[in-house]
């Protein structure tokens, strides 16, 4: 056994020392090999405790140190603090959990003290094949990479610039405001868009943290969390750009009535998609592709839903606010509104659709629509109840689903990022971690994360935003997990498995040599390599094969 | 003659079953003592030989704790465990051991009580099975 | 697409060297890799000059090695440079397939010639200069597509005796191919390969190769399927408390024979060589306290049963492992019989389908949630 | 040659089994390794053992299913051995164990290494396939010391036994005088050896009697023997086309390597890829002869294991017994093992001796320098 251990062992108040036969296990604890020193105390976290942690490293020049306390996720840190402070090596440790594993789930103090002895010896037997671990620290670069300059994307740049934070902002089209551009007043108070827009866009572009690059795309991303560098091509010419951080908030594509036939689109003369729409209400005149003024239109929600298999929740509202345009402009004009539910979440949205009604626009909730050419322009048939049911409009305008956009796949590909089954972007997890993803350092944010409302998309902006300034702070340097997978070159042949089992593109393939290597500042150090990997060529370190066997073995006597 | 304690080793993930087992430590619950807890990263980090490892050491039992579908800290590490849990349980039931004795278990770190309860019900099921029966050499 | 057939006026062997001759001197294929038997030595050989082929036994029934271990080095890492044709056995085509889905090879520039197979006599047999007076029995046997006498155990048990992914198939099994033999096309690259080769090519659209559907390989498959059960049985496998295995392993002697014949087993160093299996010595002083008599070397049981749960998803029982294990221990029967039963959760077939992943390289959400 | 007798009344097995219960009493040793018929009977296994199981124990097993060295490496190799061992082995394998020792894979200092007369062993797959018969067999050959039973390899084996014109090292050396009342001898090479037969109180000076003159006409019959087959072996084994046509059958299988007790490396050079080539290296291989066996490392394992561990070589035979093509590995390998270690003088499994591969003296083999 390398080394003097020392095993201390906590009483933790009464909560051990009441439960566990504290002396027995000091008494186990001193006869085993290579135990230099062992001791038993009141409250090993409290500062009384520490300090005496600390001297008693020193005093018996201790090299590796078995802890029999609380739960690791309890202590683990307070300790392996101390043990740098006594200049002993913090990953030289192993904690023994014979509080909330032990003490606390036995009645009979006969049986807790021998499981407690049980856990006591397997860390002694494990910390005897555990390595130093060097701290790693590496210098970051705290600057931001914001791929899409639409409403989240203009958000998100603003708040980080506001903290002193450089940010590129990459906008694809010639001009920022995204999909918001097109509409001319947004629900639920029909604001003028302009106003809210405009405010923001000026904003960025007296902002001289904030670096806008329009009609451009990224076309590379390398690196990690800190130290991304990114290629962005504007218009043939490339630039390289270094980025601690990148924000995906690439926004939405609608759904393509093409692919639903019933809805008539492109076949029927005077339909539009809701975007269409948008852009014809926006130029002032609210007219038929004949140039004549509906008397009756006709908007149809759900366009996509089947097909896509989720609702976007936001359609709802935009027909609504489709047919106020059409009142504010055409008060004479028939408004039908053909919807199956509708989604109303949220405080506000019921007065918005109940004032829509008593502006004289007619809510038809039916099971299908179609769409069809005749004499007397399009023709709407619908189902309910009671049957089919047919009138003709003058205009069909059809609120579609916001699909995810069509470059999503080359940009998940770029970004090593997943997307869901409905092809938006995969959050790392969808209740603790929204707006993060698989890769460290890559943020969603807005209708990229799958469809949602302007509101809805700027607090995302927001958590972003803050996400992003306290995970990177400048100057302070970043302490990747120092707990991760590494690969012997002797044994390993090269089959990839484990790359295929990463989830965060950590361990890449060295052709030259025909092994796989991990990126250890990558590696979170989850193991799944270790699980798959037949040769045991990948190790975790602290989780080392040979040292969970000797913790099995010793459990098991 | 003494009354038949079955040994569990159980490889518990760091961020739901280990958790959980502190919470039923926490929470006061009173369960067996007969499991053993290793802690690791993730379920998908079981490699397999220690499961057999373990079982050919004289453990009565193995519980592999991972975290629910949909809700694994790394992903989808939980799903690969599944995996190679079936296989292993396959090669066991076709050698004749009894694969019953291999379980693998979704506990998150809110449910300490389940923790309680499985290891429990764990122990009950291997003492009415007795003793492994296996020959390791 | 319509079947090509390829008619030689020659036995089956004779046909195949034809045929890989045509190959080599018409420069389609740079080498050949097939098969040598010189009385009691067999090896694979890699032919570049057409008249050595005369020198060769494509059809040899016996298997010194499992081809695909020799593909994967024939094919190391982007393929070889010219196209190679190679003539193997569907269970080295089945484990080739695997290894590539584990980077250990390619199918690029790599011709597979494969036949309905009758199985392989055991290397004991090669050893002791038997083969020779078993062979007309053996062709007898296959002629009435019968399962050939004192062949493998596994062969004897082997219901994928059909290669599924060739590009080239010379139907053995029931036909009698003394005279003429007919090796059916099977895919458009093997199509392709043989442009502008004048031969008695015929096209026809009933295949003549039988499939898994014809009544007499049906009948084949149904009757190996129970030998192979049945021999699982005689072993005892599947006894409880693994009474059977022990009972098999209790003479291994820890050679691992097994694993480096074995096509599967791909790994540079074994795990349960390494180091991280070790046995410390005070793992033995505490099992000598605990029952006062310890084995040694340790670890035999561990290292069958860790073996098993590496390879047996990718398994083709092949055979290898039981035929070089020095002590006769029934390995092949065991890995080929547990396979069956691991690969069919997984609906998976190891080697049939290239484009298929090795389900522990996967995993899909809504599956074997009865293991929870 | 000198030693202590005992005379037992119940013959040798007992005899033996009675000194190791004594050194265990007497002279502290806390384990034993021996070797053991397996629970089915089919074959013998090596146990690490107390006291109380000494009775099952098999103290010449007609079979060497695998070598003692091996075993005792297993065990001393990873980890300070607490405890102290005695080993009862075959010379072949306590030679093996030294030289292992010697390559530091094997710690024999808390071991007393304890060799016994072999009357050579039985081909291990015979006895696997009828253990009653080759059992029987080998009973008949150890009474009559009847070299035509046992394995070709130790037929030609000279050291299997412990006089002063051939020897083995082991601490204690167990031989078998055969008076009409069959007395036990036990011979004492080592300081540690002389000290246990001191604690158990066995003589050390007593005469061996006519036991030496009869061994040392058995180990002239076998250097005869030995002599022979190295006259017949050297018709095939000569030049690489030969040695290539004596191992043609062989199918690279290795286990020779694995088995054999001096080849200890984790992962063998010639069965990693250190040795495989591009693709396009083996067709320009094959090119030049037209055709080319493949694959092409079965003559480069043989030769290459040769210069690894032919020096070491203690002609043990496992690797003939477990070569499933039946090549006469271990008899091509012992002869070829002589001329490399008569070139340093070295007897594999002499202790004090370092292996050639350690050390030089500047003058030596020159001949080879012109």
């Amino acid at each position: 056994m390398k080394g003097k251990i020392g095993v201390f062992i906590c009483e933790c108040g009464p909560n051990i020392a009441e439960k566990v036969d504290v002396d027995k296990i000091v008494d186990e604890a001193a006869a085993l090999p290579g135990v230099a020193f062992v001791a038993k105390h009141k409250l090993l976290c409290s500062e009384d405790g520490k300090k005496f942690l600390k001297e008693q490293i020193e005093e018996h020049g201790l090299t590796r140190l078995v802890i029999a306390a609380c739960s690791p996720k309890a202590h683990e840190s307070t300790f392996m603090k101390v043990c740098e402070e006594a200049k002993c090596n913090s990953h030289l440790f192993q904690m023994a959990n014979i509080r909330e594993h032990c003490a606390w789930i036995v009645e009979n103090k006969e049986a807790a003290t021998e499981k407690a002895i049980r856990y006591v010896k397997a860390a002694w037997r494990r910390v005897g094949y555990h390595e130093p671990l060097a701290k790693k620290e590496i210098a970051v670069n705290p600057d931001v990479l914001v791929i899409g300059g639409g409403i989240t994307g203009i958000e998100a740049s603003l708040l980080l610039a506001h903290a002193d934070r450089k940010v590129y902002l990459i906008e694809k089209s010639d001009a920022l405001g995204g999909k918001v551009n097109e509409f001319e007043k947004i629900f639920k108070n029909m604001e003028n868009t302009a106003d809210m827009l405009a405010g923001k866009i000026s904003d960025v572009e007296k902002n001289s943290a904030i670096e806008v690059f329009t009609n451009s795309s990224i076309e590379e991303v390398v690196g990690f969390l800190g130290n991304f560098t990114v290629t962005v091509n504007k218009k043939g010419e490339r630039t390289e750009i270094r980025t601690g951080t990148i924000v995906v908030a690439t926004g939405y594509d609608s759904f393509d009535p093409l692919k639903a036939p019933k809805y008539g689109y492109g076949k029927v003369d005077n339909i539009y998609t809701g975007r269409e729409f948008e852009v014809l209400n926006k130029s002032g005149k609210i007219v038929g592709k004949d140039g004549k003024t509906p008397q009756s239109v006709a908007i149809i929600n759900c366009v996509g839903r089947e097909e896509m298999g989720y609702c976007s929740g936001v359609c709802c509202l935009s027909s609504i606010k489709f047919a106020r345009y059409i009142k504010e402009k055409l008060p004479e004009t028939e408004v039908v509104n053909f919807y199956r539910e509708m989604t109303l979440p949220d405080k506000g949205y019921q007065k918005f659709f109940e004032d829509t009604q008593e502006k004289g626009v007619n809510f038809i909730r039916v099971k299908s629509v179609t769409v069809d050419n005749s004499d007397k322009g399009p023709m709407i048939t619908w189902q309910n109840d009671n049957g089919d049911e047919h009138r003709n409009v003058d205009m069909v305008i059809l609120s579609a689903a916001m699909t995810a956009v069509n470059d999503a796949e080359t940009i998940a590909d770029m970004l090593k990022i997943s997307r869901d089954e409905t092809g938006f972007f995969l959050e790392e997890h969808q209740k603790l971690a929204p707006v993060s993803t698989a890769t460290e350092g890559v943020f969603i944010a807005g209708c990229a994360q799958g469809p949602k409302n302007i509101k809805e998309s700027l607090v995302q902006a927001g958590a972003v935003a803050g996400r992003i300034l306290s995970l990177l702070i400048p100057g302070k340097k970043l302490e990747p997990e120092v707990r991760t997978s590494y690969i012997s070159e002797a044994y390993c042949i090269g089959c990839r498995m484990c790359l295929e089992v990463c989830n965060y593109g950590a361990i890449c393939f060295d052709a030259l040599k025909h092994v796989s290597v991990v990126n250890e500042i990558i590696c979170r150090g989850c193991g799944n390599c270790v699980g798959s990997c037949p040769s045991g060529a990948v190790q975790t370190k602290q989780f080392k094969d040979i040292q969970i066997h000797q913790e099995v073995v010793e459990v098991l006597r | 003659m003494e009354e038949y304690k079955p040994k569990i080793i159980g490889f518990l993930c760091n961020w739901c079953t280990y958790t959980g087992a502190d919470l039923a430590g926490t929470s006061r619950m009173k369960y067996p003592p007969n499991i053993r807890i290793i802690r690791l990263m993730c379920s998908g980090s079981v490699n397999m030989t220690y499961v057999i490892k373990a079982l050919l050491d004289g453990a009565d039992g193995v519980l592999i704790g991972g975290c629910h579908p949909g809700d694994c800290h790394y992903e989808s590490g939980n799903y690969k465990a599944r995996r190679r849990v079936a296989i292993l349980k396959k090669i066991l039931n076709k050698l004749g051991y009894d694969e019953d004795r291999v379980w693998l278990r979704w506990i998150s770190a809110s449910e300490g009580k389940l923790f309680a309860e499985t290891v429990t019900q764990m122990v009950d099921e291997l003492k009415k099975k007795g003793p492994a029966p296996i020959e390791n050499f | 697409m319509m079947p090509q057939v390829i008619t030689i006026k020659k036995s089956a062997e004779e046909g195949i060297k034809e045929f890989c001759k045509v190959l080599l001197q018409s420069k389609k294929v740079a080498g050949v890799l097939a098969l040598t038997r010189k009385n009691r030595s067999a090896y694979y050989s890699l032919v570049t000059d057409p008249a050595k082929m005369d020198e060769t036994t494509p059809l040899a029934p016996v298997m010194p090695a499992n081809a695909a271990t020799l593909l994967s080095r024939l094919t190391w890492e982007e393929g070889p440079p010219q196209p190679i044709a190679a003539v193997v056995r569907p269970c080295e085509e089945r484990a080739f397939i695997e290894r590539i889905k584990l980077q250990q090879g390619t199918f690029k520039n790599l011709y597979i010639i494969s036949m309905t197979c009758g199985g392989v006599f055991p290397l004991k047999l090669l050893a002791q200069g038997e083969i020779e007076n078993n062979l007309p029995q053996y062709y007898a046997s296959l002629n009435k597509a019968e399962t050939v006498e004192n062949i493998r155990d596994v062969c004897k048990g082997c219901v994928h005796f059909i290669p599924c992914n060739a590009d080239f198939t010379i139907d053995m099994l029931g036909r009698n191919n003394d005279s003429e033999c007919a090796m059916v096309v099977n895919t458009d690259r093997g199509e392709e390969l043989i442009k502008g080769i004048e031969y008695s090519i015929e096209k026809r659209d009933t295949p003549l190769l039988r499939g898994h559907e014809d009544k007499k390989m049906k009948g084949l498959i149904e009757h190996r399927e129970k030998v192979g059960e049945q021999f699982y049985g005689e072993y005892h496998f599947g006894e409880p408390g693994m009474a059977g295995l022990s009972s098999a392993l209790y003479k291994c002697v820890g050679c691992h024979s097994c694993s480096r014949a074995c096509p599967i087993c791909y790994c540079n160093l074994c795990n349960f060589n390494s180091e991280q299996h070790d046995t410390r010595f005070s793992k033995f002083a505490s099992q000598l306290r605990k029952s006062g008599s310890v084995r040694v070397p340790p670890d035999t049981m561990l290292f069958h049963i860790g073996r098993l749960n590496h390879v047996s998803i990718s398994c083709v029982g092949c055979g290898m492992c039981e035929d070089v294990c020095p002590v006769n221990i029934p390995l092949g029967t065991l890995f080929s019989e547990i396979s069956k039963a691991l690969q069919s959760i997984f609906d998976y077939v190891s080697g049939k389908n290239p484009d298929e992943d090795i389900p522990v390289s996967t995993f899909e959400e809504e599956e074997l949630t009865q293991v929870q | 040659m000198k030693g202590g007798i005992l005379n037992p009344d119940n013959g040798f097995e007992a005899a033996v089994k009675n000194f190791l219960k004594d050194v265990m009493e007497k002279a502290d040793i806390d384990a034993l390794l021996l070797p053991f018929k397996n629970a089915v009977g089919d074959s013998f296994e090596w146990r690490l053992v107390t006291a109380d199981k000494l009775a099952e124990a098999s103290v010449v097993p007609p079979v060497i299913a695998v070598n003692g060295a091996r075993a005792l490496s297993s065990i001393t190799r990873s980890g300070k051995s607490a405890m102290k061992i005695a080993a009862l082995m075959r010379p072949c394998e306590a030679r093996a164990a030294i030289e292992l020792s010697k390559l530091n894979q094997c710690d024999l200092e808390p071991v007393v290494l304890i060799s016994m007369d072999c009357p050579g062993a039985m081909p291990l797959q015979d006895y696997i396939a009828d253990p009653e018969k080759v059992e029987k067999e080998f009973e008949h050959a150890a009474r009559e010391w009847n070299n035509e039973l046992i394995r070709p390899i130790c037929r030609m084996c000279d050291i299997f036994t412990c006089t002063e014109s051939t020897w083995c090292d082991a601490d204690i050396h167990v031989a078998l005088p055969e008076t009409e009342n069959n007395a036990v001898a036990f011979i004492s090479n080592t300081d540690k050896g002389r000290e246990v037969l001191e604690k158990v109180g066995i003589g050390r000076e007593e005469e061996l009697g006519d036991w030496q003159k009869k061994m040392n006409a058995r180990i002239e019959e076998r250097k005869a023997a030995r002599k022979k087959a190295r006259e017949e072996l050297k018709q095939h084994v000569t030049g690489l086309n030969s040695l290539s046509d004596t191992f043609g059958s062989c199918i690279n299988c290795q286990v020779c390597r694995s088995v054999c007790p001096v080849c200890y490396c984790r992962q063998c050079l010639f069965n990693s890829v250190k040795v495989h080539y591009a693709p396009d290296d083996y067709l320009l291989q094959a090119e030049s002869k037209g055709t080319m066996k493949f694959t092409p490392d079965t003559l480069l394992f043989q030769t290459g294991r040769m210069t690894h561990m032919s020096v070491s070589c203690v002609g043990c035979g496992a690797c003939e017994d477990c070569c499933p093509m039946d090549i006469k590995v271990a008899q091509i390998f012992s002869i070829a093992a002589d001329e490399t270690q008569k070139l340093f003088d070295y007897i594999p499994g002499k202790r004090d001796a370092p292996p050639p591969l350690r050390v030089y003296n500047e003058q030596e083999l020159k001949e080879y320098e012109t």
